[in-house]
């Protein structure tokens, strides 16, 4: 893997803290990938949904302070894991176009920004442009093949569908593309892929999450999903680590883990469980980890056997 | 010479925001004008018999009339100068209603435009010539494109009326989209049970006849005398042999075939007769799925046919005909409501068209007329019919009303209830419009008589529960809440298109279409059936979103038109063609090599090579005055010296 | 006209009757309201405007021309559109070098039932009009002179031709001239450093023919006369030609244009290694009373005159067409003799062209108004041209139609010499014998270059007089032209 | 509020539509109420008026019962109703335009909300980064909500989830968001409206 494009590293805060395992699989999954990448110096919070839920301008300062500082360091691109940061660093780089705008946030700012921005990317992107099938499988130790995944982006990856160009905003397949490349064969179409978490409601009005992950774990379960396969440290952290209030909510039992598609790739990739923080999971993935051992052993056995 | 000119207030929608007084007056001092007034209403009888009569006291050779669009009345002023002993091409328009009045309110600006306007009418009229039409043949014969209820009517209104008809339909049979429907609302009537009848007299009609399994390949020549070339596919069967028996579809061992008659619920077989009361009832081969064809192993049909009319060599044949006019009758098509992602993207089997719903109600169709789900063939307790589904839409680029869902919703609501007793319907809806005869009433039974509920808001998702149903969000907009069906079954009211390829169909015919391939009409009140090309007229959808009755209205408005056009037996040609001024040609051919109809060819005129026009082809684009370097080759009455007389009046340095 | 005082501008408006005068009257049914400037003629199809009558009227004063027809696909007539829009593209790109605003024309596409769409045309194209004020008026601007710097470096080494293979040149005419009626080339003028055509008939006149930087004619400009298609089928004739490789581009785009036919010409070739602007010869040589003798060697020739010497280096000297000719020796000539030298680099823009690039819009404005200030209409340059096959029905000598009036003015002459572009438009092969011509100097020759440029850029490089099988570019379309991008307004 | 009929004439704040359209950049108008809006909303069951009634009571210039509403504190900012809206009204966009408004105007009608996300804001403006125990102290003292999910504490510090060091930005980076936070707080008071 190779390439002339200089990549600024946006982890976000949430990569320091509540998706830390998040943090750890994406940079081994790139490792393996050969996608180098830089950290930002002296990033800061791209102000998430507060921000601009206060004033567009001030989460616009935020985020075009992090463009700026990556543009210092001789980044061509900003690339970021999670969705809530990246909508924000591409909805303020899209708004610094307008010169009105951009006259408000430079007065927010030590200095004014540049005309020109870089672009903001996912990793999951970043992974789809410069890896292609081949190239992940060509990495595949363990295959994840009879693994039922349901693939769950969240509401803010594929939204708008103008400014994240993400694949169609209703029925993305970006992580089913990646997935399948690891050897998955049984990812469900799954129907609410895109449908809303409940987002940082969690802590205020907590209802508004559980009702809404709720819906999502549940419609898994009965699709008998093996687990759940996220993008997003938000939708991760409310369907695993509000996932028994969820259960409190709609009255049901789920059990069900949720990985971060970074996470699976690793497995599928071979590393050890704990360099991608499978340990950091509430609901605990030891038994898909299992079961892609069980069932690779499995294959190989069968294949020896043929062939003997 | 001696020019008239009239100035028109349309009442006050000139005169509102126009000095016509003072428009006229300034007429006056144009060259060779020697009369100008302004009249209230110039269309109507006193004002054609003022200009009438200032064309006697005035002896005037010239007439203009500023006042509405030409597009609107120029030919009612044509014939008013004609009356009064001018040729009817010495007349000008200046359009200061459409153009002026109506557009802006400054009366300074307005006035100075309309007498500008007048001034460049004056200039074109001094170089206008006296035009003579000539007459030509006409060939009563009409081809008629499209066998649905549209076409049909029109067809047989056509050969009742004794004129010769060609029918093409692309499909095997006949029938169209109301031969695929079960009932109809809002009687509740047996489709196939009016229709039928009407197809059978089709197939037996003298004057009739029908080309099915074909298409229009390619038409030339001019209202009066079309050339049509029909290309008939090959069904790989000798229909003048296959007497429809049904022996081979019985045996055919392809049985997975998709059934298009079906929408595509349930499987036929490769060599298979779309439904019982097909007409031609003649089997056709699928060759995508004919093992013989595709593998070249197997030809049962061959064997067990008892008239030996299977074919498999059998080629497409190209027919042609000469006829005098065109009726397109070609329909619609349902959108590709696959681009609704959130109601499943075409990914749900249990998330279905209505056409498809209506086969499955259907007791030709492939349950029975038993309604049974596609996923796992279970009788559907739930339904939920979704309206306006790529109807109504601008975030996909339709905006418009389909304009019948509404309709056969409540309908097909109804006829679920009839054959599910223990059901349950539900039906998503923004507005009803049941706009017609008995209809309003029809929708209100379905609600009163059959417990449909309404829920009036648009839905947002539907997804599978993972338990077998399907979840339906909406919102009760009346009620200000969120909704959720669960359901077994999911109906959607899809918008429609014209009928596929129709695009290609109307640059063929020289016709315009819209965005959504529906054919423009000549005027969209008052000249509905016709077309901006003369001689070829619409019936049914392909003009625009309509119901049966309509359709059936349409078919035979268009049938009429047919037949007072044939009524004459020469029609006149419009003057306003191109002609060749020999003794300018220098024969370089330019014109010969871009006119779009082959009007122009070479002839030898005393010794020399010279351009020569075909009047009866000739259009009148004038593409060929446009390219002509010498200015040899003119079009009559946008003359380059007619529109230089324009240009040079209104710029003068 | 006057137009309303300081309230409007003059905007003309040319409308197909099928689409776009049926959407102004779809604006004007609902009430749609729309600045009061522009005027509309109503035209059957967009492809009955000629761009003729767009330059009249810029050329008369209009501030604005606006061309709307069908959109692309929807024509009325099927293809009128799709031609117009190839001529109106050109006549865009053409309008900077006579220094008008190209803003100041515009087409598009509006369908009758795009009332909306037509009031926003009307009120964007009217707005772009009144931000860039009245157009200029040939009467206010101030007559500007210049001069074109003429000497470039060659694509292949420029000579004398004097090595030339002449005699298996005039053998091979001796040979077939029993078959020809006539074969056109050159022989000696009044003097030894001039050339006049020579009209072979017989052997003995073959022996006359010369060769050299002196054969400035180009022999093509007499074939459509001797058997254009306009002549009487009888009175054809058969005749030979011989030329440069510039010349043999007139006679190939007369092929293509199959104003003549391949078996009543035949084309005897010989490498041609430039030659000279006899303008600027003659300017240097003043006046004299004779020429005493022409020395040539392989970098010029020295002319003696009534006793003085003249030392003329071709390299400096030539014509501005030779110094970027990368066809010295005819391609399709049926006799040719001599090998096509090495060509090196690109051709670059034409000396005369370039200095117009040179200019602001108002200076090129100005250059127009001084240079045809001095045009005497003689129309010689016409005359000259090997494309102009109207002859005696050249619409600048009719009244039918009347295009041109014989009004003695710059604006006038300015457009003749748009009538003679526009009818090169897609045809002109630059041989420059409209500029040679030319008895007061005007460099015209650059209204040509502009608008083969403009035609190369448009479709693929095209180059008019190289293929006889072409289809010339302005007499076909494509549905979707890869080149022109169309202005949104 | 319900109970007296509206006046349809004097009842409006025309001014506060045009003020919505310009500020979201939307045309209301378009909207025709098919309520798909509300349909698709995560958060619809906690609001007091559904997304299309907000839509409605701005066409109709309803400033009052629009920005005093719950709902527009409640929205999500998931884009759903934008994305399904068949007039291809960025309705999220309305939504937090009127959000952005009644801040302004000081009118704050679910206080958790709007404290939540100031919690949030002071701990980026002193670390320069968030930090989730730091929000949610912060939070539950500013909502005395002191029992918000405490339950889930156990759980996600013993897996390092949440942590009680806040990241600060090195370098002076903290410095440099703070003064952000500082010009976005002095321009906000010198324009008389609520930070």
């Amino acid at each position: 893997m190779s390439t002339s494009m200089k990549i600024g590293y946006y982890p976000g805060c949430s990569a320091k803290g509540s998706s830390l395992d998040y943090e750890l699989s994406s940079s081994e999954v790139c490792r393996i990938l050969g996608i180098v990448s830089s950290e930002i110096d002296e990033w800061n919070c791209c102000g998430s949904t507060p921000a601009h839920a206060v004033s567009t301008e001030l989460s616009a300062a935020l985020c075009t302070r992090n463009l700026v500082q990556a543009t210092k360091q001789g980044a061509d691109i900003v690339m970021t894991p999670c969705p809530s940061c990246l909508s924000n660093l591409r909805h303020a780089r899209e708004r610094m176009q307008n010169p009105e705008f951009k006259k408000r946030v430079d007065e927010l700012l030590d200095e004014p920004a540049p005309e020109v921005l870089p672009e903001a990317t996912s990793v999951m992107q970043m992974i789809g442009k410069l890896c292609s099938a081949e190239d992940i499988k060509s990495h595949v130790r363990q295959s994840l093949a009879g693994i039922r995944i349901a693939p769950y982006y969240g509401c803010l990856m594929s939204r708008p569908a103008e400014l994240m160009n993400f694949g169609d905003p209703e029925n993305p397949t970006l992580m089913e593309e990646l997935l399948a490349a690891c050897g998955a064969d049984s990812v469900l179409d799954f129907p609410l892929k895109t449908e809303c978490c409940g987002a940082s409601a969690g802590i205020p009005h907590r209802p508004l999450t559980s009702v809404n992950s709720g819906r999502i774990l549940d419609v898994a379960v009965k699709m008998e999903a093996d687990c759940i396969c996220v993008c997003c440290p938000l939708c991760q952290m409310n369907l695993d680590l509000r996932q028994k209030q969820a259960e409190r909510q709609v009255n049901a039992k789920f059990g069900i883990p949720v990985l971060y598609y970074t996470q699976l790739m690793g497995l599928a990739f071979g590393c050890d469980p704990k360099t991608l923080g499978l340990n950091k999971l509430i609901v605990s993935a030891d038994r898909i980890v299992d079961r892609i051992r069980a069932l690779n052993t499995a294959r190989k056995e069968a294949q020896g056997g043929n062939a003997a | 010479m001696r020019i008239g000119v009239f100035v028109c207030h349309c009442g006050s929608n000139i005169a509102g925001t126009v000095d016509c007084k003072a428009a006229a007056e300034s007429a006056l001092s144009l060259p060779d004008v020697v009369y100008a007034t302004d009249l209230m209403y110039s269309c109507a009888e006193p004002g054609q018999a003022a200009i009438e009569k200032a064309i006697h006291d005035y002896a005037l050779t010239g007439v203009v009339v500023a006042s509405c669009s030409p597009r609107m009345h120029e030919p009612t002023f044509r014939r008013t100068v004609e009356r009064a002993g001018l040729n009817r091409y010495m007349f000008e328009m200046a359009n200061i209603r459409e153009h002026v009045s109506w557009i802006g309110k400054d009366k300074v600006a307005n006035t100075n435009k309309a007498c500008e306007l007048i001034a460049m009418a004056v200039a074109k009229l001094r170089n206008d010539r006296p035009l003579h039409s000539q007459s030509f043949d006409v060939t009563k014969k009409v081809l008629i494109i499209g066998g649905g209820i549209a076409g049909i009517q029109a067809a047989l209104d056509c050969a009742d009326g004794g004129i010769p008809v060609i029918l093409v339909e692309r499909e095997p049979t006949i029938g169209g989209k109301m031969a695929k429907l079960d009932k109809t609302f809002p009687t509740v009537d047996c489709s196939a049970c009016i229709l039928g009848p009407k197809m059978v007299d089709v197939a037996q009609h003298p004057n009739i006849t029908l080309y099915a399994c074909s298409e229009v390949e390619d038409i030339t020549g001019y209202v009066g005398n079309f050339d049509v070339t029909i290309r008939k596919k090959t069904t790989y069967v000798d229909w003048d042999k296959c007497t429809g028996c049904g022996a081979c579809t019985e045996k055919c061992p392809s049985k997975n075939v998709p059934d298009r008659f079906n929408e595509n619920v349930g499987l036929t077989t490769a060599i298979n007769i779309p439904f019982p009361q097909a007409i031609p009832k003649r089997a056709s081969i699928n060759p995508d799925y004919c093992r013989k064809l595709t593998t070249g192993k197997c030809g049962i049909c061959a064997k067990i046919c008892p008239t030996k009319a299977i074919d498999y060599e059998r080629k497409d044949e190209l027919i042609n005909v000469k006829v005098g006019s065109v009726i397109a009758a070609t329909g619609y098509d349902l959108m590709d409501w696959t681009v609704y992602e959130e109601y499943g993207g075409g990914r749900y089997p249990d998330v279905i068209t209505s056409l498809q719903y209506e086969r499955l109600l259907n007791a030709s169709g492939p349950t029975g007329g038993h309604i049974k789900r596609p996923s796992d063939g279970k009788e559907p307790k739930r339904i939920v019919f979704i309206q306006c589904v790529g109807s109504r839409d601008k975030s996909i680029g339709r905006p418009l009303c389909s304009g019948f869902c509404c309709m056969y919703t409540a309908k097909q609501a109804v006829l679920t209830k009839d054959h599910i007793p223990d059901s349950q319907s539900y039906v998503f809806y923004m507005d009803i419009r049941a706009a017609g005869k008995l209809y309003d009433e029809f929708t209100r039974r379905a609600v009163e008589e059959y417990g449909t509920e309404y829920i009036r808001g648009r839905v947002s998702k539907i997804y599978p529960d993972g338990n077998g149903q399907l979840i339906v969000c909406g919102s009760d907009t009346l009620l200000g809440q969120r909704v959720e069906v669960p359901c077994d079954l999911v109906v959607l009211a899809v918008g429609i298109n014209a009928s596929k390829g129709a695009s290609h169909l109307a640059e063929k015919l020289r016709i315009s279409y819209d965005q959504y391939g529906f054919f423009l009409e000549g005027h969209p009140k008052l000249r509905p059936v016709e077309t901006n090309t003369a001689g070829v007229f619409l019936a049914g959808v392909c003009q625009g979103t309509k119901d049966i009755p309509s359709s059936v209205a349409q078919g035979s408005a268009a049938a009429a038109k047919v037949l007072s056009l044939f009524a004459r037996d020469k029609l006149e040609n419009d003057p306003q063609i191109a002609h060749v001024n020999a003794a300018r040609c220098v024969a370089c051919g330019k014109c010969i090599r871009c006119c779009p109809f082959g009007a122009i060819r070479e002839e030898e005129f005393r010794g020399q090579l010279k351009a020569k026009v075909i009047d009866t082809v000739c259009q009148g684009c004038g593409l060929c005055t446009a390219t002509c370097p010498q200015g040899a080759i003119q079009l009559s009455h946008a003359t380059d010296n007619e529109i230089l007389a324009e240009v040079n009046q209104l710029c003068q340095f | 006209m006057p137009v309303l005082e300081g309230k409007e501008l003059r905007i003309v408006a040319f409308l197909c009757n099928w689409c776009s005068y049926g959407g102004a009257d779809t604006a004007g049914v609902a009430r749609a309201t729309q600045p009061t400037d522009l005027r509309i003629i109503r035209v059957p199809c967009s492809g009955r405007i000629d761009p003729l009558f767009i330059l009249r009227a810029l050329l008369n004063g209009a501030d604005g021309v606006l061309v709307s027809g069908c959109h692309p696909n929807d024509c009325h007539y099927s293809a009128g559109n799709f031609y117009a829009r190839r001529r109106l593209e050109v006549l865009k790109q053409f309008l900077p070098i006579l220094g008008i605003d190209d803003r100041r024309f515009e087409y598009t596409w509006v369908s009758a039932s795009e009332g909306a769409r037509w009031q926003q045309v009307v009120t964007n194209f009217t707005a772009r009009i009144h931000e860039l004020g009245p157009a200029p008026r040939l009467e206010d601007a101030e007559p500007l002179l210049e001069m074109a710097e003429m000497a470039l470096k060659p694509l292949r080494p420029l000579g004398t031709g004097q090595k030339a293979p002449l005699d298996e040149l005039k053998n091979a005419i001796k040979a077939r001239i029993k078959d020809l009626d006539v074969v056109i080339g050159w022989q000696k003028g009044d003097d030894d450093a001039h050339t006049i055509p020579l009209f072979m008939r017989s052997e003995e006149d073959v022996d006359r023919l010369v060769w050299g930087p002196f054969n400035v004619n180009n022999p093509a400009t007499y074939v459509n006369e001797l058997i254009g298609s306009a002549l009487p089928l009888a009175k054809k004739k058969k005749i030979g030609l011989v030329v440069k490789g510039c010349d043999s581009k007139s006679v190939v785009e007369l092929l293509q244009e199959k104003l003549i036919d391949k078996e009543n010409i035949v084309l005897f070739a010989l490498p041609c290694e430039g030659t000279f602007d006899m303008a600027r010869i003659d300017r240097e040589l003043g006046r004299y009373l004779k020429i005493d003798k022409v020395e040539y060697d392989e970098a010029g020739v020295t002319i003696t005159a009534d006793g003085k010497e003249h030392r003329f280096c071709i390299a400096d000297y030539a014509q501005g067409k030779c110094y970027n000719c990368s066809m010295p020796l005819a391609k399709n000539a049926d006799e040719s003799f001599g090998d096509m030298p090495q060509i090196t680099g690109t051709p670059v823009t034409p000396p005369e062209l370039a200095m117009l690039d040179a200019m602001t819009l108002e200076q090129r404005f100005s250059f127009w108004k001084g240079e045809m200030d001095r045009c005497l209409r003689c129309y010689a340059c016409r005359n000259a041209c090997p494309m102009c096959v109207c002859r005696d029905y050249c619409i600048a000598d009719t009244r039918e139609p009347h295009f041109i009036s014989q009004e003695w003015s710059v604006r006038e002459k300015i457009y003749f010499q748009c009538i003679h572009a526009m009818h090169l438009a897609g045809r002109c092969t630059l041989c420059g014998e409209c500029q040679r011509a030319c008895p007061v100097g005007i460099p015209i020759l650059a209204l040509r270059q502009q608008i083969a440029r403009v035609i190369s850029q448009l479709f693929d490089n095209y180059q008019c007089g190289m293929d006889p099988e072409a289809t010339p570019p302005l007499l076909c379309y494509q549905v979707n032209e890869e080149h022109i991008k169309q202005r949104e307004l | 509020m319900q109970d007296t009929p509206l006046n349809i004439v004097q009842g409006r704040d025309l001014s506060f539509i045009r003020e919505v359209e310009a500020e979201s950049g939307q045309k209301v108008s378009n909207c025709y109420q098919c309520g798909n809006c509300s349909a698709g909303c995560p958060a619809a069951f906690t609001y007091d008026l559904q997304t299309n009634q907000i839509m409605r009571a701005v066409q109709l210039g309803l400033k009052d019962k629009v920005l005093n509403s719950k709902s527009i504190w409640m929205c999500l900012s998931c884009s759903t109703c934008s994305l399904r809206c068949p007039n291809n009204i960025d309705v999220a966009n309305v939504m937090e335009t009127l959000r952005h408004m009644a801040r302004r105007e000081n009118r704050v009608n679910v206080p958790v909300m709007n404290k939540f996300w100031l919690s949030f804001l002071n701990t980026v403006r002193a670390f320069g980064r968030s930090f989730e125990i730091g929000t949610m102290v912060l939070y539950m003292l500013r909502s005395l909500r002191l029992t918000t999910d405490v339950d889930l504490a156990p759980g996600a510090l013993s897996k390092g989830k949440l942590g009680f060091k806040p990241h600060v930005v090195p370098d002076g980076g903290a410095k440099a968001v703070a003064r952000i936070f500082r010009r976005y707080e002095e321009r906000a008071r010198r324009e008389g409206v609520r930070p």
